[in-house]
């Protein structure tokens, strides 16, 4: 499988990502500077966390506009699995690839810590792995973590499974303790813990490492599937 | 030279944390009769011409300052042209 | 400042103005001599900054001097951005601390976050990824609304800057203590991985290469910043707040990965970040380490405000800027990896071959300096030093040994003194576990990161319990290198060097050089007992504030490698039926501890003793006790005593608890500061050979499993007590204290 | 309720990497002509009466909205009486 790790200026997980899907899950990943043109030709796309163009104006605002989200925007269209961790999730609300925004955290603070989370929808290709409920332990790293939508999106969001990620004990102000959505396509989720910083034991944990091989799962039985 | 001042502002209903606080401490300072804090942007751009000016200003505003699932915007251009 | 009102170099001698510029009249005189003519404005303003303590070490030097640097792991010592030790597979790790004090008083947030971005850019401008920060923080007591508005935006800064640029910050210490009010301490350190074949030094090599600017405009930001830096924090520096200077760490960012790219190039040829003097200090400190001159033209430095002088320019201390020195003929090479970043690269000047520093403005000359004489010729000067009265009073008073009768009051009081409550509140504000190599967040004695791709990692720490070096500068110098290398060694790393970060009041005064030098003896001796050389370092003077002194704090961040990561051992407690052995003795040393402060709001006497002999040897068996596989882990004993480390080695969240017994004084036992002690627990089976290996070890109790700690001392229970409820004060009393009204 | 509008601004002369950031942006977005961008805060407070409001407004930016060491201040009240 062959994973693209669009880097902006200012990510600062990209290595991360690029070493969960390289090292820990063994697929090939490529990093894929914001200034090139094309996302075509990768069997996922991940937008990894850090700060944007230092998140100034607002998280994810400018990236959101940078030529690569075209393309971003067709692979999405095209199902194209796309994940967007942290800073990766707000330029998908930027970019509008994903209902509603991130405020600050209600503590004014930034959080860094490991958080439970429970996995409320484990019917897409990010998820399948997990079992329904089940909790798992994921580490939080943001500022501007506090979801936010208005009440007709968020029925929308429970109507179609959308919520795929609510924290247990909510830190920092979310809606509905959301954690992370998916588009009602079911090919793009958005969450500000991050995945990838769970791959490993030494680490700490291992359950952000299932998120990847759901994906690696997934990408097979399709590719089965059409071959 | 024109000037521009853009003024960002949190759609009401949503709720301002930072807002908030400042009102939290307010009061904590003795200050009384504050009903409400709304914390916001306020961007000023110097332009070097006023070619279709509002036009771009417009733009501007809703492709990048301004989010419109949580703000609103209003601006000045120059002396004061509100809209 | 326009430059048609700079004095002329006439009026520069006669109205004294080199005074208001730090210089003293010994040292115009000898600038005069060197020029064999009077000095030009910008020219004094240059010499000003270079001779100043901060770029010189004019009165530390004789002192610095006297640290050990040398061992077969040092692969750069002091002298360079930072310091350098092999960590084995052609690798290296590079770090080094580094004061923002003054800044920080005047604008915390902008202080604490320029002096974590300062500190990122001496690591990767030696070529190395800065792979984690650490910081060291005083402050007043949490108890005015000054202190807690430091507090709370010192802790902000660093947090908004270390964040954004993706450095995990994995640990620190903070003290408060009274002496602080006025004059917090922020210091900040940074420790980066290379390999050792892309090392570069600040150097400017080469007649004829070409000089590059990069990063950040310059403006009028920190004029005279470094010598503001070694004077008094008086009431008027409130006037000089337009000296601060903001960061950008979005910028810093961009910076580090060009950097990181250009350094692959062989077309690059030398690489400074500009710090404290700016400019100054980069280009004539490249030019003088290569035997060369330089020439730059100021006309072409990138400005971000108008008419800026060449004073202003030479002494700005704008941050996020490089100079690279490139290979004449090859620029574009470099300009290209910049532009990359959307950086600029630009020509400013060349390295020419006459040793002089020449700066044109205006198609004037306005510095022409002999380089060598700047960088390298600052007068030394050897102070004098007394011992202070308080000192022999300290000496000659009876041992302070108290008596606590209600020990589990005094436990959880202990457990709420903010110095050694759970500093979770000011962690979890920053990223610690970005770039996923952190193994051991904050909240172990040291913080571990794993090196990717191989099996080792490295321990860092910072440390340094200034009461102690109050009472008795010289054994609290080598109390401070000693506790860092026990937190080093309790997570099973051996310590490999350290760096210092000496803050001290004002040197003019006796008793403070006296203070300095007494604990740098102590810490060299140390140093060398444990072979922890000092391979970097920073001094800060002056740090009063209404002539009160703060405590001498000389500042110890240290690393340590793991042989392999199943050496990495925690201070917590594992598992149920594990055997507690206490390591080393315990006296009646109250002398500087937490429990005098509690009982007497005071800190006198003597501080508790060591013998280096003592610690190296214990330190020695516990690692290799931990290396053979026989600790489950292992803490050591430092503020607040037994009782105190007892608890810290059952925070986890989990149901353990531990059950104690011991025979002896009860308020010595449990609160004595002692020093060369740890906690560790162990296996059932593995005691026997633990306690064969550590001879100064032994058995006081098992962990259990009903979340209880209890003590008993002299048969009768001295502690019983909530794990719980213990952990809710030890970790509510830091918020408690910063949300409290006043 | 009066309704008072705090500008708070960067000083002269400190750097505004925000407002950087955002000029670059624009300049990338293909926006011509755009010499500066300053980023500062709008913070909108509703006072229950206007007893000594210019007074009160006035202590409540010097010791809390401002940071006075690189921020300046300018305030609105009810319908437009600047300062
Ligand atoms: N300013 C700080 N920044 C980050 N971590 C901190 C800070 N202060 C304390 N810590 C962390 O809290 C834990 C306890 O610190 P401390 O009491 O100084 O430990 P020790 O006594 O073992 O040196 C350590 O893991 C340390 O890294
Ligand atoms: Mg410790």
């Amino acid at each position: 499988m062959r994973f693209a790790v669009v880097v902006f200026p200012g990510s600062n997980c990209d290595r991360d990502m690029y070493h969960a899907a390289k090292d820990a899950l063994g697929e090939e990943a490529t990093l894929v500077w914001y200034q090139e043109e094309s996302l075509a030709g990768y069997d996922a796309i991940l937008i990894p966390g850090g700060f944007s163009y230092g998140d100034y104006l607002r998280c994810g605002a400018m990236a959101s506009t940078s030529p690569i989200v075209r393309s971003l925007r067709e692979e999405a269209e095209n199902g194209t699995p796309i994940l967007g961790v942290c800073n990766g999730f707000q330029i998908l609300l930027e970019a509008g690839l994903l209902p509603g925004a991130l405020l600050r955290n209600k503590q004014l603070k930034f959080l860094c810590h490991y958080e439970t989370l429970i996995v409320q929808n484990n019917q897409t290709q990010f998820t399948s792995l997990y079992e329904e409920n089940e909790a798992i332990q994921i580490p939080i790293a943001h500022g501007e973590g506090n979801y936010y939508c208005d009440d007709e999106t968020l029925q929308q969001l429970k109507r179609n499974n959308q919520i795929v990620f609510t924290y247990q004990n909510n830190p920092n102000g979310s809606v509905s303790d959301i954690a992370g959505i998916i588009n009602e396509q079911g090919n793009v989720l958005g969450m500000m813990p991050h995945p990838e910083r769970a791959t490993e034991s030494i680490l700490g944990s291992e359950d952000g490492l299932k998120l990847f091989k759901s994906m690696l799962v997934n990408w097979r039985d399709q590719y089965a599937k059409n071959a | 030279m024109i000037n521009v001042n853009v003024h960002i502002t949190l759609k009401e209903g949503v709720l301002d944390p930072e807002g908030k606080a400042i009102e939290g401490s307010l009061h904590n300072l003795g200050y009384e009769g504050i009903e409400d804090v709304r914390v916001g942007k306020l961007i000023n751009l110097t332009f070097d011409n006023s070619d279709r000016i509002e036009e771009k200003v417009e733009e501007i505003c809703r492709k990048l300052l301004a989010n419109p699932v949580i703000e609103n915007y209003t601006y000045t251009i120059e002396d004061g042209v509100a809209k | 400042m326009l430059k048609t009102l700079e004095p002329s170099p006439e009026v520069v001698e006669k109205e004294t103005h080199y005074r208001e510029m730090g210089l003293s009249d010994e040292e115009y005189q000898l600038i005069k001599d060197i020029l064999g003519r009077r000095p030009n404005f910008t020219e004094t303003g240059i010499f000003s900054v270079m001779w100043s303590e901060h770029c010189s070490y004019k009165t530390s030097k004789p002192l610095l001097s006297r640290f050990p640097t040398d061992g077969p792991q040092v692969i750069q010592g002091p002298g360079e951005g930072a310091g350098i030790v092999d960590i084995g597979d052609g690798q290296a790790v590079a770090f080094k601390i580094e004061s923002h004090n003054h800044p920080s008083a005047v604008e915390p947030y902008q202080g604490a976050a320029t002096g974590v971005g300062g500190i990122i850019r001496d690591i990767f401008s030696m070529g190395a990824r800065p792979i984690a920060s650490l910081n060291s923080l005083r402050f007043g007591p949490l108890t005015t609304g000054r202190v807690k508005y430091l507090f709370e935006e010192v802790v902000h800064g660093i947090a908004g800057y270390g964040n954004c640029v993706g450095v995990p910050t994995v640990g620190g210490e903070i003290q408060f203590d009274p002496c602080y009010e006025g004059n917090p301490l922020v210091n900040a350190m940074s420790v980066g991985l290379i390999d050792q074949k892309d090392i570069q030094k600040g150097i400017a090599k080469g007649e004829g290469n070409t000089v590059l600017y990069v990063g950040s405009k310059t403006g009028r930001d920190g004029i005279h910043g470094a010598t503001f830096a070694s004077e008094d924090l008086s009431e008027d520096s409130e006037s000089k707040r337009s000296n601060v200077q903001v960061g950008d760490p979005f910028m810093e960012k961009l910076l580090i990965e060009a950097c990181l790219e250009a350094i692959h190039s062989d077309a690059l040829v030398g690489m400074q970040d500009m710090g404290a003097a700016g400019l100054t200090s980069s280009a004539s400190e490249m030019a003088s380490k290569a035997g060369m001159g330089m020439e730059m033209n100021l006309d072409l430095i990138p400005q971000r405000e108008e008419n800026m002088t060449a004073y202003e320019m030479m002494l700005s201390e704008s941050q996020e800027r490089m100079l690279l020195v490139v290979e004449k003929g090859r620029e574009q090479e470099i300009v290209d990896i910049f532009k990359k970043y959307s950086l600029d690269a630009v020509n400013v000047g060349h390295v020419t071959s006459d040793n002089q520093f020449r700066l044109l403005h205006n198609g004037e000359v306005v510095c022409d300096i002999p380089v060598d004489n700047l960088a390298e010729d600052a007068p030394v000067y050897h102070k004098p030093s007394k011992v202070p009265d308080y000192y022999k009073t300290f000496q000659a008073m009876p041992n302070y040994e108290p008596v606590v009768q209600d020990t589990n009051e005094m436990l959880s009081r202990l457990l709420q003194q903010p110095t050694i409550a759970s500093k979770e509140y000011v962690y979890d504000q920053y990223d610690s576990m970005v770039q996923a190599n952190t193994v051991f967040a904050p909240g172990s004695d040291a913080a571990v990161i794993r090196i990717r791709d191989y099996d080792k990692s490295i321990a860092i720490t910072t440390d340094c319990n200034s009461r102690y070096i109050y009472l008795d500068p010289e054994v609290g110098g080598k109390i401070a290198v000693a506790e860092a290398c026990r937190n080093i060694v309790a997570t099973g790393a051996k310590p490999l060097a350290l760096t210092d970060g000496l803050n001290f009041g004002n040197p003019d005064k006796p008793e403070v050089f006296w203070q300095m030098e007494k604990s740098v003896d102590g810490m060299s001796q140390a140093s060398l007992a444990l072979d922890a050389p000092v391979i970097s370092g920073n001094v800060s003077l002056y740090n009063e504030s209404n002539q009160q002194a703060i405590y001498p704090t000389p500042v110890v961040g240290m690393v340590g490698l793991h042989r392999s990561t199943e050496d990495i051992t925690p201070s917590t407690f594992r598992q149920t039926g594990d055997v507690i052995i206490q390591i080393g003795d315990t006296k009646p040393e109250f002398g500087g501890s937490e429990l005098q402060f509690l009982l007497e709001g005071d800190y006198f006497g003597k501080a508790p003793s060591i013998d280096l002999e003592v610690e190296k040897r214990r330190q020695a068996q516990l690692l290799e006790s931990i290396q053979s596989g026989l600790v489950q882990s292992a803490h050591d004993l430092s503020e607040g005593g037994l009782a105190v480390g007892l608890a810290e080695s059952l925070f986890t969240e989990g149901q353990l608890g531990a059950y104690v017994q011991l025979e002896g004084d009860p308020t010595s036992l449990l609160f004595s500061e002692s020093q060369s002690r740890f906690v560790v627990s162990v296996k059932p089976d593995d005691v026997e050979a633990f306690l064969e290996k550590n001879e100064d070890a032994r058995v006081i109790g098992r962990v259990t499993n009903d979340a209880m700690l209890t003590v008993e001392l002299n048969q009768e229970r001295a502690i019983d007590q909530s794990v719980k409820e213990l952990e809710k004060q030890w970790k509510g009393a830091i918020p408690c204290l910063v949300n409290s009204k006043g």
